[in-house]
């Protein structure tokens, strides 16, 4: 069991080999990275801000919440802040577990709950050259 | 009293800084924290956020203190 | 798009690899691997017997169907066959998406469905030296 | 007519091979060239299998013919 937010680039070879068990008959992982196009607009990267205590601790409980939850120590997640490029990692999760169906669940778990909670903000970069901090764009959409 | 408040994304960028320091009368809550920083942004596209208090988001009504690690939250989208 | 049923080793970060794409902003990979104990019995590994052209065949089906239903051309599944040691991959499936429940379902189905539907069957090997055809466990618990 | 059947698993091994020819008559099914590998099996625990003609599981009834390709498949199981 395992929760950082981090500066450094995403490995998932080490997350799946964190998770690894001769129990574990399946084992799951999620990675979540920065997309070329979002609501047509042409990105170029995104600078993640966060609240850096507060989402470690908050994602630490996440992650213990699904170990028990769907029970299996074997839970990992990482999240990375700062600038991310196009197509590089911006969150990762693994699962294990000896059944698949709770392998899938917990780290879907996993992946909604940070989602949701942590304290982390999006500054899209585009193409043209403007920035775009995603926070301030639901204001717009709720007035 | 003098209550730091930490600032992230759009009201980090607002206000020009990761903290602000704002003054609010004995007894002040949340809400009232909020309301100084507000203040402090003029007429920017912010979206309201919640208010954390030694790192739980807490109800407004909740008082504050001096000694409070302070901050507010707007919509969170990680991932 | 890609199904493989091979009697090589898997290799989770290719598939990964194979699904990358600027447009995914997420990817799933579900891997099955031998466990070290079924039924409360100590496992040494699983001989994967299989009708290996029809089970490719039908792991292609599997795969173009995940792919038409989820939206998504970046689906690829491996089975491999034959003597599969404990704590080795016996399946790994790797799906991306640009949204990240497409994903999930996607390497989902495509986990069931082989489960139910490949022509491979199952010889485990025990640490006393027993091996026993799963097929024909069936026969013994329907009796 | 003689048809050739694949044997995978439990009943491969029941029968010390993978393939076995078995004899019907003409007109015969799946159902039929079933019977016909059942008779060879002894009274070996086995599940009972579906048939595949050329790689498609097929109802009992349907007619085979020497051509086909045709496989015993019992209850799988994969991944």
């Amino acid at each position: 069991m395992r929760a950082l937010v981090a500066r450094t680039a995403i490995d998932p070879a080490a997350l799946l080999q964190e998770v690894a068990a001769s129990g574990n008959g399946a084992t799951l992982l999620f990675t979540g990275s920065v997309r070329d196009v979002n609501d047509g607009r042409a990105v170029t990267g995104i600078d993640y801000d966060a609240y850096e205590s507060m989402a470690a601790a908050e994602l630490e409980r996440i992650v213990a919440e699904a170990a028990q939850r769907f029970g299996t120590p074997d839970v990992v997640a990482v999240h990375r802040i700062g600038y991310v490029a196009v197509g590089e990692l911006s969150v990762a999760v693994a699962a294990a577990h000896p059944r698949r169906a709770a392998a899938f669940d917990a780290a879907r778990y996993v992946i909604e709950e940070l989602k949701h909670r942590l304290p982390v903000w999006k500054c899209e970069h585009y193409a043209d050259g403007e920035r775009v901090w995603q926070d301030a764009r639901v204001a717009e959409a709720v007035r | 009293m003098t209550i730091r408040v930490l600032l992230f994304a759009s009201w980090s960028e607002a206000l020009g800084s990761r903290v602000v320091e704002v003054e609010v009368g004995s007894g002040a809550t949340a809400a009232d924290v909020l309301a100084a920083v507000e203040s402090r942004a003029g007429g920017a596209s912010l979206a309201r956020p919640a208010v954390a208090v030694n790192q739980r988001i807490v109800d407004p009504a909740t008082p504050v203190d001096e000694r409070d690690e302070i901050a507010l939250i707007p919509p969170v989208a990680g991932g």
